[in-house]
């Protein structure tokens, strides 16, 4: 049995703005083993970045607030830290890529003096030490002509180059997790590809738990060990890699497995995408969130939240189709018939 | 699970007008914007404390039995009474009345002075960033120099040159008064010029007069007002700064800034002769500046959700 | 870089001669005549003096004169204080108008920055509130009636500083606060907006994310680059502080150059306004190329890419 | 293929630079040229900075040509007077990238559709509301959504009143500039859903631009590679999936990972190593000589021709033109 690194129980955001309280995370629990890769998937809003910010407690306070639930990490619990203890755990056993390259380093320091920063803040090593090891992990990375280059300014790196410098202070101080967020979105694909390769390379190498937030469902396949979908605020199934891809059981993974076009297939399949909205969080629906869009909707849908129900050890699933009394359903994507 | 009655496993389907359906009620753009500027409690106090001056301006000069020029030889400085409630001054006039009548001068000219430097900006700014290219290195070379021109300074000479008197004070204060505002309205247009919505209406067939008027006006109004409330209490600054260097209104008639600087010279004594048009002033200016700071927030775009 | 520095110093340069030159034209536009005083002068004396002052020349050969002069820094003689040249007046009584500037602007940038970066560090607590209370009443009272009233009450009514002259650091601390307090607020306000800005920015994200204190991250990567924008606007504020002076100067007797312009300007001293006019432009355009090189020196990006606005 | 036809939309060595400083030009589209037919969805996929979206923008007469001529229904439409280029505007429309930006803040859902409308005068009155509402169920919203503000709507549904929008005038063509890419995957399939019936309904032509290939790929009939303002590649969409020439292509292609894991752990990747060149200084000869593995020397001199290889494949490089 492998060994969590970090377990999330029934945690809930919200965001009080003017307009009333957004409630961005709704009972939220998983967990990450040492040394996989979960990858949380999902539509823009349904809390997956301010899930992962949490754990980090990087949530903007205010309007943020975490409300409930734990977050036990490597057995510390990180909501009950204070802030000095938390920094002791962010950036040396926690470390976090942003989505943007261009937006998310400081465009007045070097990138050597920002990985440095990391660096002499959790380890106790001498300012030219730190920098011969920005140096190495520069190099860790893929910058060519890291030394030379260790003296330039964000500005002077593309994209792609700006994210591989991201990863290097994400990963300076050897974390045990790192937490990527949306880290290919803002690039094109051909730098994609580098990036998930790096990040792979990386993890074989330094052993990382790693949770990748993505909405594109190829990466998750590329690089993934477990999958979290996740909805309005809430996981609705959760499983490994093959069980999300091969023997999915929500209507929703359903969907968004069926609404992407594949390359790899001469004759395209017709996209079927999912009609409609997802809810406004300021209100959400009483009962289960996606019923609204959900061709397989019943009476219950609308009216009482379904409980999380395991359909195999490692895969969980929140819908009312799981119910003995429910009507069977053809799943879309072949596999097997919900029982 | 407990049990559920199985009738609630009957399929419905979908409602996509359900997930259609937008809850929150509409709002206009002013409408949600005012409704933010009601939230701000300072903001609002402020609009009342605005209202309240320019109404009496209107009327306070009416509420006393004595004119602003009437001279009483019997009253000279005497300080605030029953009779006069501000005060008099070195002539015996009253100060309630003349800071009344200061009052309406001073809004005047900020108003005016205001309302000019923004026309002339949003012309300027607009012109220039709309047109761009060769027309807006010109135009921008020339809004340098007057930028580097100290303002205070040109005001001075203007007022040297032309006769003292309100309209003087407006004409010099817009001289180059407007520089800001056509800056701060040219980023605006660049920014709007490359705004996909633009482009949109440009692929339609719009013409430059729909697009200024239909698309980069509409959008630019809400800053536009905010720099109207920060350019009024700056024209009454400058007017009250000028007046006190023997620059601004001519005797008998009076502002806030020639009543306050009448005062300063006696402030030692007659404290009362500074404190009333300072205490206008600094209201004003005060409230001015919290309006416009409420307006900005409400205004901003970037705070919307 | 050193393309920049040219550029902004033959921008400078020009913006100088445009001064000038409008200075010129306006001054030889004025209705009153210098020698047109209380006491009428005889016609031949006004004539003789006229000569002397090169005023009975055409002018656009005045015009040559003039910027010939000031191309060797001689700005002319005052027409009423008698044999004084506007040089001497300039550097007699300047260096009293710029300490009293520099004292307040020291004040304003250091108070100004300080308020700025407590209020956004707060955002929405209460010292938030206070520093912004002092900023908006600093940019809604004028000078002059800060300077009258704490004539008032902390000089006349406290007796804890003397009231007026210039003669020790007594003497300054009113002044230099009234002239520096709107300076002060403008500052508070603008750092507040950058900071608050800045520290919505995604770096300062990472920077947490490292685990950099909130010290390291506020001054590390907040201040720096929330000072920015403020850096451009010291141009304008300096401006403001030394017209400010003319004010201060007056209500607190202070003897300097301030006085000077005020007395020019209301017995029509030509030599004496264009000169003070064209000093004043000069200590504006120093400062605003100053800034622009700072501005070179604090943004990484410049020296590479020019500043487009 | 198309060769008997006769093209709606010619586009011959097209340029278009710019002046982004002293002595710097930015190639942004450098001599390109391609066909589209009626009826059909021609795709232009490259990554950002490749000239797909200036072309695009070139084509709905935003951007004035540098050099070359694009002919729309045989005519040239960088010589076309007022009153004609009046009517082309109503011919070709546009579908923009980012649905935030793309609608005015300040009017209404039913002012900004009835844009078109009221600028070419089409409809008054109660005809003008009756077209809104028709345009609005067109893309699957109601009428109740006519009096609302672009801010209270999501990024799909706004995407959608865009596409109202560019329906208005009841175009012929439409450049769909990145549509979906600003979008949330099961929402882009919605937009493209709408998009391909609405072509069959209104027999639409599209040049369907994206960074995406595999969308591309779905909604396009004929898809061309661009590269640093280049086309490297043109072909049928199934023809280039199948058999991609350009080792450009080849890279992109293997690239885009597929929503499959079992297929993804079997894949083989070409990796591209470095990032595109800037195209304000573009290589020499081939634009993608610097990153080729398979680089020689005659590359690095002469820009090679898009040349046929068969079947309306066209591809770009030394490799194939002996």
């Amino acid at each position: 049995m492998a060994e969590k690194l970090l377990e999330v129980n029934d945690l809930k955001v919200s965001f009080f703005t003017y307009a009333g309280e957004v409630q961005a995370v709704r009972g939220v629990s998983f967990h990450v083993n040492k040394g996989e890769t979960l990858a949380i998937v999902g539509e823009s809003g349904c809390g997956k970045s301010v899930t992962v910010h949490s754990l980090m407690r990087l949530i903007p306070s205010p309007p943020g607030k975490i409300k409930e639930g734990s977050i036990i990490f490597d057995g510390i619990d990180i909501i009950s830290l204070s802030e000095k203890q938390m920094n002791e755990v962010r950036g040396s056993k926690m470390g976090m890529i942003f989505q943007d390259p261009m937006t998310s380093l400081n465009p007045t320091m070097t990138i050597s003096q920002q990985i440095m920063e990391g660096i002499m803040r959790h380890k106790d090593v001498s300012k030219k030490e730190a920098f011969e090891e920005a140096i190495r992990i520069l190099e860790l990375v893929e910058i060519p002509n890291a030394r030379k280059r260790a003296n330039n300014y964000p500005h002077q790196f593309s994209g792609g180059m700006r994210q591989r410098v991201m990863i290097a202070i994400a990963i300076a101080c050897n974390p045990m997790l790192l937490i990527a967020d949306e880290p290919t979105t803002a690039l094109d694909v051909t730098i994609q590809a580098q990036i998930i390769d790096l990040m792979k390379a990386i993890q074989k190498k330094m052993n990382t738990s790693i949770i990748l937030i993505t909405h594109d469902l190829g990466v998750v396949a590329d690089i993934a060990d477990r999958v979290n979908v996740m909805y309005a605020g809430e996981i609705v199934e959760s499983g490994t890699l093959n069980e999300i891809f091969y023997d999915p059981y929500h209507p929703y993974t359903w969907g968004l497995l069926e609404s992407v076009p594949r390359l790899d297939m001469a004759e395209d399949k017709p996209l079927v995408p999912i009609p409609g909205t997802p809810p406004d969080l300021l209100d959400p629906p009483k009962g289960c969130p996606f019923a609204d869009r959900c061709k397989y909707a019943m009476v219950i849908c609308k009216e009482q939240h379904p409980e999380m129900t395991s359909c195999s050890k490692t895969h969980k699933v929140s819908c009312w189709l799981t119910h003995p009394d429910a009507p069977k359903v053809e799943r879309p994507l072949g596999g097997m018939k919900i029982e | 699970m407990s049990a559920i009655e199985l009738e609630k496993f009957k399929p419905i389907g979908m409602d996509i007008e359900d997930s259609e359906r937008i809850t929150r009620p509409s709002l206009t753009y002013w409408q949600d914007a005012w409704r933010r500027l009601k939230m701000n409690k300072l903001a609002m106090v402020s609009l009342y404390v605005l209202i309240g001056i320019v109404i009496m301006a209107i009327i306070g000069p009416y509420l006393r039995p004595y004119t602003f020029d009437e001279q009483d030889y019997m009253e000279i400085f005497s300080p605030p009474s029953k009779d006069h409630w501000f005060g008099t001054d070195d002539l015996g006039r009253d100060l309630f009345v003349r800071v009344w009548m200061g009052a309406r001068v001073s809004l005047r000219i900020g108003f005016f002075a205001a309302l000019i430097d923004i026309v002339v900006g949003m012309i300027y700014g607009g012109i220039s960033g709309y047109f761009g290219g060769r027309t807006d290195d010109i135009m921008m070379r020339i809004v340098d120099i007057l930028y580097g021109i100290p303002y205070m300074i040109i005001v001075i000479l203007l007022m040297i040159l032309m006769e003292p008197g309100e309209l003087t004070l407006i004409i010099a204060m817009s001289i180059t008064g407007w520089v800001g505002t056509a800056r701060l309205v040219r980023g605006q247009v660049l920014q709007l010029k490359n705004q996909e919505f633009v482009l949109a209406a440009k692929t339609l067939g719009a013409s430059p007069w729909r697009i200024i008027t239909k698309h980069m006006f509409p959008n630019i109004l809400g800053i536009m007002i905010v720099q109207m409330t920060m350019d009024i209490p700056g024209a009454i600054f400058s007017e009250a700064f000028l007046s006190y260097i023997g620059l601004g209104i001519k005797l008998p008639n009076a502002s806030w800034g020639s009543l306050a600087s009448d005062g300063i010279k006696q402030v030692v004594e007659r404290p009362w002769m500074l404190i009333f048009p300072a205490v206008m002033i600094s209201l004003t200016m005060l409230s001015f500046n919290i309006l416009g700071d409420g307006l900005r927030d409400a205004l901003d775009p970037k705070l919307r959700n | 870089m050193g393309r920049y520095i040219g550029k902004r110093f033959l921008h400078s340069i020009f913006t100088l001669f445009i001064i000038a030159t409008v200075t010129f034209i306006l001054m030889n536009l004025m209705p009153g005549k210098p020698f047109t005083g209380e006491k009428p002068i005889p016609e031949e004396i006004r004539k003789n003096m006229e000569a002397k002052y090169g005023l009975d020349k055409p002018i656009h050969e005045r015009y040559v004169i003039y910027m010939k002069n000031l191309l060797r820094g001689d700005l002319g003689m005052s027409m009423v204080h008698k044999h004084r040249s506007v040089g001497s007046i300039i550097k007699e009584r300047f260096p009293i108008s710029a300490s009293l500037g520099l004292r307040a602007l020291s004040f304003a940038l250091i108070a100004g920055l300080f308020l700025g970066i407590i209020a956004a560090v707060n955002h929405g607590k209460t010292w938030d509130y206070v520093s912004m209370i002092i900023a908006v009443i600093g940019v809604s009272v004028p000078s002059f009636i800060i300077g009258g009233l704490l004539q008032y009450f902390v000089g006349v009514k406290l007796r804890l500083f003397p009231v007026t002259g210039w003669e020790s650091f007594k003497h300054t601390v009113i002044p230099s606060f009234a002239l520096g307090l709107g300076t002060l607020a403008v500052m508070a306000r603008m750092m507040r907006t950058s900071m608050l800005d800045v520290l919505n920015q995604d770096y300062i994200k990472t920077a947490k994310a490292k685990g950099l204190p909130r010290r390291a991250v506020v001054w590390r990567h907040g201040i720096r680059n929330a000072i920015l924008p403020v850096v451009t606007i010291l141009g304008p504020l300096v401006a403001g502080i030394t017209t400010g002076t003319f004010v201060v100067e007056n209500i607190f007797a202070i003897p300097g150059l301030g006085q000077f312009l005020v007395s020019s300007v209301n017995q029509n001293d030509y030599t004496l306004i264009m000169g003070l006019t064209l000093f004043y432009s000069l200590i504006l355009v120093t400062m605003n190329f100053i800034v622009d090189i700072l501005y070179g020196i604090v943004d990484p990006r410049i020296t590479l890419v020019e500043r487009k606005e | 293929m198309n060769s008997g036809k006769k093209p709606l939309l010619e586009v011959k060595n097209l340029k278009k630079y710019f002046n982004v400083g002293p002595r710097q030009t930015l190639k942004a589209i450098d001599d390109i040229s391609f066909n589209i037919y009626k009826g059909e969805t021609f795709g232009l996929v490259g990554e950002s900075g490749c000239g797909k979206s200036t072309t695009g923008r070139v084509i709905t007469k935003l951007y004035e040509p540098t050099a070359g001529s694009i002919y729309y229904d045989g005519k040239d439409i960088t010589e076309l007077d007022r009153k004609e280029a009046q009517n082309y505007t109503k011919k070709v429309q546009m579908i923009f990238q980012d649905p935030y930006a793309s609608l005015n803040p300040r009017m209404t859902v039913a002012d900004i559709i009835a844009e078109g409308i009221d600028i070419h005068k089409l409809y008054r009155g109660s005809d003008r509301q009756a077209r809104i509402y028709e345009l609005l169920s067109m893309v699957g919203l109601n009428e109740e959504h006519a009096n609302r503000f672009p801010h209270e709507f999501s990024g799909g549904q706004r995407q959608r009143i865009g596409i109202a929008r560019a329906l208005a005038i009841e175009p012929e063509f439409i450049v769909c500039d990145e549509p979906i890419s600003a979008l949330d995957v099961s929402i882009q399939a919605q937009v493209v859903n709408l998009l391909e019936e609405l072509q069959e309904s209104l027999g639409l032509t599209y040049l369907f631009i994206a960074h995406d290939l595999s969308m591309v790929k779905h909604i396009s009939d004929r898809v061309a590679v661009m590269y640093l303002g280049a086309i490297v590649e043109l072909a049928p969409s199934k023809e280039l999936y199948k058999n991609a020439l350009h080792p450009y292509t080849q890279a992109l292609m293997s690239a885009i990972p597929i929503p499959d894991p079992e297929v993804e752990a079997s894949r083989k990747r070409i990796f591209l190593s470095g990032d595109v060149p800037s195209p304000i200084n573009p290589p020499e000869g081939c634009k993608f000589q610097g990153r080729c593995q398979h680089v020689m020397p005659i590359c690095r001199e002469k820009t090679p021709e898009l040349v046929d290889q068969g079947d309306g494949h066209f591809v770009s490089c030394y490799l194939y033109n002996k």
